[in-house]
């Protein structure tokens, strides 16, 4: 009985978004609401992998490169729902472009997961440029011209479609982590040949982390392409991977509410330091978005909740943790 | 016979750290494993559970060998074990820490994680539940939500030993379990093992210095010098062989 | 299990909760926004000042090509607000930085439209991020001026986008006639930048035009750009001994090119297009390019008495030689103005139909007149390096 | 046959910029166990402090060696500042915070870099002043030697001579293996830790500076972004020779830019790219240390 609350919550959460979403905000903020949606999708689905399961990815823009133009070149060619049913396309290109990378994951996962901590983003990273490259190469994607005219429109449904997979993101992976699963990622964390000892399959264990967010990140390119409907290599580039690294480290590695408010963060405040431009003529944002980046590092080096979760938080629900 | 090593030895580079190991462990039996520092009791245990695969000779559980198994396929066959300098999940709770070794007999797949399905919560409750019988049976219930690392040191012995027990081992390998604790300590751990050892009917492979404790609760003694077993037989047999003194406290300058 | 109710309760709530928390900042935020610029668009007449938005890369790896099209254009605002603006009222260009990402292009666009509230944009350097925002530009009717986006594509997207310089399908063949026909060349090579939309585009247009020439291109290399090594490219280009090497790409890569090329002893004459078009060509490339060709939207030694006087003020304002980039800026901002003049209120969709019907209007970059395809249809102009001047060589029309 | 010679003269020239840029990964690396990716952008203010040191000390009237020497001494100075101020302010406060926090801090000090230097020096490129002319010294058939060719192999060798004699023969060489080896027991000896890890950061960043000069000289185009892609590429290629090991970043310098040429000279210049990091992934999956680099085996 008790599954069900999740996914109505996401549902009205999702609706409630929306509607506030066509109501009050101008296109302008619509865009960057759906950039937040997309940015939920892969922040917490590296999490998963960076966070809870203790590997170090770098490499979560080539994943949404290819779920990205994966779904694109699937929505060119085949739309099984015209008219007013167009929007029931999108979940199919999301779970299309989602497997897609997902499966990237398991061939890039079984290979590299022999390797620890910093090797493992350099070969991560490493994947995440030749994607970009043979993108840039391949023309039937339009290489580096791009590609264009992909369907999708930033109206009420579309919102309601990107939020409630943003909302099924947290929810599943909030699931997966408090479930046995969640304890064998978290005990690779800490300490994978201990865990290796207690009979937990660390290889199988960190591919599926792997696996499951490579299929998010998928999802969320899918998104992306249907939101802005053109894509093209230089929008993946190595600093949208790190991009979503500083999302999951400022908002605090291990903990899902954390994410959150990291992507909520990093994705408005390059944009609401916008108008700082017209007192000070020149563009400071990117500056000060380092700049904040390397004092939070210093300042909060377990990110803003650390790894607790929101429940964590509240004082009538406090957990014992010390 | 639950355990027989035949010839087993290992060699890093040209370092020959064990000799063709020859021995057994019976269901049910308590043994000892004592030798001076050095001795390769640890690698032993590394060869014995697998993180560590021998250059020769074999390790058979139950009639089947163990050659080639990973170390977590030799966890799941029943040979489980504790770490001599703790390896705990430090920032996860007690509770977790129990609940870890559990993972390998969760029967629900990841459909039943993300839509919960009633096997879910079934699966989930049965694991609580043994966890806290057993965290209960030390005496540790009332820590399950505490961060594990931030417990006193005795108390992480005993979690890891309870972690290890959750796992449903046949042959529970104990690497120094009453290191740094008092005697008090130490006796509440003797009765402890014992304990264990009869109500899950586990065979248990103790290292341990404290030479009062070992005495005390192993059927059999097994001496372990340079990587060569020395001396097998009860604790009063090897109280007074004499290589086993020679070995611990080295042979008199004749004049 | 007994349905405990209180329970149920709490965790229902502390869900709400929890979604809530987390989008509690993006409430606060829109909300601010929102109420702190409300800018509806009937307030176009009543609004004291025209506001036209420019959306570039003043940052990132092509922020020279945004910095220079946004001097030409303030350039050109500049001057005309010493006349008085546009019918009494001041123009103000709002530039938004898109640090060339195309996605950021599409969303400042939008912010520059609904909530800054423009009643013209002037933008891309880039097709990519040109064609990003289009069809924004398109869906609300704002007529969107572009500097120099070669792609054809750019102006099909609707019949809001226009732009002021002349499209690969153009400037390529140009090229390869000046090739065959003046040159009388045979055998040419092309280096092109795989990582520019530009480049390939005007590569294409150029090879197709001049085999069908009778021309053949003997090895066709690439690069990226931020490369500074070509040496292996140059080399292969040598065993093919081409009389020419056609290299359509910005002066930020020709430069060094060139000195490679005449480092490995290569003899061809270097061709190029409007990409060309900077005083630091000739200061990065010296002597190497010293005698190459390129097409270009006008030569700064052009009689045209609008182009010396926007070389003038320009040396004059920022005390700098202007680049292309910065004359198409010029040229894009005065066309629009003019329309603007012409146009009988400020209302955009009176702007757009000014805009198509701009005739031979005499920019800094020549004649330019808007065809039915809301493309410039101008003439190009093929010059010659030497050393600091671009002398100029010909000028070539559209196919008679 | 003379294509090859030629392709290897440029291979071994672009692997020794490489190889000099990448000594600075390897050596921050060894003493922190942090990758500095603000490492190019201490390259790219190297170049700009040369740019305009060599303006200000109108080095440019007359070019030579005496005034390429000072434009090597300014780079290498202006970078060893730079150098220990991130040291100082970056990552020192960092010491012990768990490393995925440095690898941020140093992503965020190249942002910082890349996005002030635009601000600062300007997006526009910028023309290196020629301190010195670039003419053929033999050449024999279509091979060319240029003096820049033989200047960036010799300086390129001086300066790993020296490196290599100042870690392996001096005390303080000692100490900084030492540190590169175990951080905590370097500090129970008695090694003031901070100032040998100041020193690393001196000598690493001051090879950037050569680099950066040597770059400026062959391809005189320097823009705030120069780092970038030559930074990704020399980290690559200490990586490959194993990091941490510094024969290893040399080895690895040498065979990128060797590889590259090749890959361009005979299979296709697309590709380029997505060879560095193919191989690089091909050799970690291979030995995961890398070719020099010894697998550190954890103890039970």
């Amino acid at each position: 009985m008790r599954s069900i609350y999740g996914w109505i919550l996401v549902i009205i959460v999702a609706a409630a978004i929306s509607f506030y979403a066509q109501l009050f905000l101008n296109p302008y903020l619509q865009q960057i609401l759906l950039y937040i949606a997309i940015n939920v999708l892969l922040a917490t689905s590296l999490n998963l992998v960076n966070g809870f399961c203790g590997q170090f990815s770098l490499g979560h823009a080539g994943f949404m490169a290819i779920g990205a133009y994966t779904s694109a070149m699937v929505s060119l060619h085949f739309q099984p729902f015209v008219g007013s049913l167009e929007i029931l396309n999108f979940p199919i290109y999301a779970i299309i472009g989602g497997s897609a990378s997902a499966l990237a994951g398991f061939f890039v996962g079984i290979p590299s997961l022999r390797l620890r901590g910093d090797y493992l983003a350099i070969v991560t990273l490493g994947f995440g440029e030749i994607i970009r490259v043979v993108l840039l190469n391949l023309n039937v994607v339009g290489g580096a011209r791009g590609l264009y005219g992909l369907p999708g429109k930033t109206d009420f449904l579309s919102c309601f479609h990107a939020f409630f997979w943003a909302g099924m993101t947290v929810l599943l992976l909030w699931r997966l982590v408090h479930s046995s699963f969640g304890r064998a990622f978290l005990s690779v964390r800490e300490d994978s040949i201990a865990a290796e000892c207690m009979g937990i399959n660390t290889t199988r264990v960190k591919v599926m982390a792997f696996v499951i967010s490579s299929f998010f990140a998928g999802a969320a390119g899918s998104l992306f392409a249907h939101a802005t409907n053109s894509l093209n290599p230089a929008s993946f580039q190595f600093v949208k991977s790190v991009d979503v690294v500083i999302m999951v480290v400022l908002g605090g590695m291990g903990s899902i509410t954390g994410s959150l408010l990291g992507v909520v963060l990093v994705t408005i405040l390059p944009e609401a330091l916008r108008p700082l431009q017209n007192y000070t003529h020149i563009d400071l944002r990117m500056v000060i978005y380092s700049l904040v980046l390397i004092l939070m590092m210093i300042l909060k080096p377990s990110g803003l909740l650390g790894s607790r979760e929101w429940n964590q938080l509240l004082w009538w629900r406090r957990k014992g943790a010390a | 016979m639950l355990l027989k090593l035949e010839n087993v030895s290992i060699q890093f580079g040209g370092l020959k750290v064990i000799e063709s190991m020859n021995t057994s462990i019976a269901q049910g039996e308590l043994v000892g494993l004592i030798g001076p520092n050095g001795a390769g009791k640890t690698t032993a245990f590394n060869l014995i559970s697998g993180i560590y695969s021998p250059t020769q000779g074999e390790i058979i559980l139950e009639g089947r060998s163990l050659k080639g198994l990973k170390a977590f396929e030799v966890a799941r066959q029943g040979v489980i074990r504790t770490f001599q300098n703790i390896r705990l999940f430090s920032t996860l709770s007690v509770l977790d820490n129990i609940l870890v070794s559990m993972h390998q007999r969760c029967d629900y797949g990841l459909a039943s994680v993300f839509l919960k399905l009633p096997k879910f919560f079934r699966a989930e409750k049965k694991f609580q539940e043994e966890a806290i019988k057993l965290l209960k049976l030390f005496k540790l219930d009332h820590l399950k939500d505490h961060e594990a690392g931030s417990l006193p040191y005795g108390v992480q012995r005993k979690i890891e030993i309870v972690r290890a027990l959750a796992g449903k081992p046949k042959l529970l390998l104990l690497d120094e379990p009453a290191a740094g604790m008092n005697h008090s300590e130490t006796d509440e751990l003797m009765n402890l093992i014992e304990r264990i050892r009869k109500e899950f009917n586990l065979a248990i492979l103790l290292i341990e210095h404290d030479m009062k404790l070992v005495m005390g609760i192993s059927h059999r003694l097994i001496v372990l010098d340079h990587g060569e077993i020395i001396a097998q037989g009860t604790p009063s047999e090897i109280q007074n062989n004499p290589k086993v003194i020679e070995a611990y406290l080295g042979v008199e300058e004749t004049a | 299990m007994q349905l405990d109710l209180l329970n149920l309760l709490k965790r229902f709530c502390n869900c709400i909760f929890y979604f809530v928390r987390a989008l509690l900042p993006v409430v606060l935020l829109s909300g601010c926004v929102k109420n702190c610029s409300p800018k509806q668009r009937e307030s176009f007449q009543s609004s004291p000042e025209i506001l036209i938005g420019h959306f570039a890369s003043m940052t990132g790896g092509e922020a020279s090509f945004g910095q220079s099209t946004d001097k030409g254009i303030r350039l050109a605002v500049d001057a005309q607000n010493v006349e008085g603006g546009i019918k009494g009222k001041k123009i103000v260009i709002l530039t938004e930085d898109n640090q060339g990402k195309p996605e950021e292009a599409a969303a400042v666009v939008k912010k520059l439209i609904t909530q800054d509230g423009v009643i013209a944009l002037l933008g891309e350097v880039a097709s990519t991020r040109s064609l990003a925002a289009a069809p924004t530009a398109q869906k609300y009717q704002i007529p969107m001026v572009s500097p120099s986006s070669t792609n054809p594509r750019v102006t099909q997207v609707g019949d809001y986008i226009f732009r002021v310089c002349f499209i690969d399908p153009f400037q390529g063949p140009v090229m390869a006639r000046f090739a065959s026909h003046f040159l009388k060349l045979k055998k040419v090579a092309i280096l092109k930048d795989l990582k520019s939309d530009y480049s390939l585009g005007l590569a294409d247009f150029f090879k197709s035009k001049f085999i069908s020439l009778g021309g053949e291109i003997v090895s066709e290399q690439s690069f990226q750009t931020g490369d500074t090594d070509f040496k292996g490219q140059l080399t292969r280009i040598r065993a093919a001994d081409p009389e020419a090497i056609f290299i359509p790409a910005y002066y930020t890569e020709v430069g060094l090119i060139a000195r490679q090329v005449r480092q490995l002893g290569i003899k061809a004459i270097l061709m190029g297009g409007d990409g060309w078009d900077s005083p630091k060509l000739y200061e990065i490339g010296k002597d190497a390019v010293e005698g190459a060709y390129f097409s270009n939207h006008y030569s700064s030694e052009s009689p045209s008495e609008v182009t010396q006087k926007f070389i003038k003020d320009y040396m004059a304002k920022y005390k700098e030689e202007p680049d292309g980039l910065a004359a198409s800026g010029y040229d894009a901002a005065l066309i629009l103005m003019d329309a603007m003049k012409r146009a009988k209120d400020l209302d955009p969709k009176e702007i757009q139909v000014q805009l198509a019907q701009t005739k031979s209007f005499v920019g800094a970059t020549g004649t330019i007149t808007i065809n039915n395809e809301r493309n410039a249809s101008k003439e190009a102009f093929i010059v010659q390096v030497h050393q600091k001047t671009h002398k100029f060589i010909t000028q070539l029309g559209a196919e008679n | 046959m003379e294509e090859l010679v030629q392709h290897i003269i440029n291979g071994l020239n672009l692997g020794a910029i490489y190889a000099l840029i990448a000594l600075g990964y390897t050596m921050v690396y060894g003493v922190l166990q942090l990758i500095n990716f603000a490492h190019s952008e201490v390259y790219m203010v190297g170049a700009f402090a040369a740019y305009y040191g060599a303006l200000r000390f109108n080095l440019v009237e007359h070019p030579g060696w005496s005034s390429f020497f000072v434009t090597l001494v300014i780079a290498m100075v202006a970078c060893s500042i730079l150098g220990l101020c991130i040291e100082r302010f970056a990552y020192r406060p960092m010491r012990n915070a768990p490393r995925i926090n440095n690898l941020i801090t140093a992503i965020g000090v190249s942002l910082f870099l890349q996005f002030s230097g635009q601000l600062v020096f300007g997006a526009d490129p910028k023309v290196f002043p020629e301190v010195l002319h670039d003419s053929v010294l033999f050449s024999f058939g279509e091979i060319q030697i240029r003096i820049f060719d033989v200047t960036i192999l010799g300086v390129a060798l001086v300066a790993m001579g020296f490196l290599n004699y100042f870690i392996h023969k001096t005390k303080t060489g000692m100490a900084i293996r030492a540190v590169s080896f175990s951080f905590r027991s370097a500090t129970l000896m008695g090694i003031n830790v901070n100032a040998i890890i100041m020193i690393t950061f001196v000598l690493g960043s001051s090879l950037a500076g050569i680099g950066a000069v040597l770059v400026g000289l062959k391809y005189p185009k320097i823009d705030p972004l120069m780092g970038m892609l030559i930074g990704l590429k020399a980290f690559v290629a200490a990586v490959l020779g194993g990091i941490g090991n510094l024969t290893g970043a040399v080895v690895g310098g040498l065979m990128m830019g060797l590889l590259e040429e090749m890959v361009v000279a005979y299979i296709s210049s697309t590709y380029r790219d997505a060879l560095a990091f193919g191989l690089l992934i091909f050799i970690l999956l291979v030995k995961p240390s890398g070719l020099f680099g010894q697998t550190r085996v954890e103890k039970v």
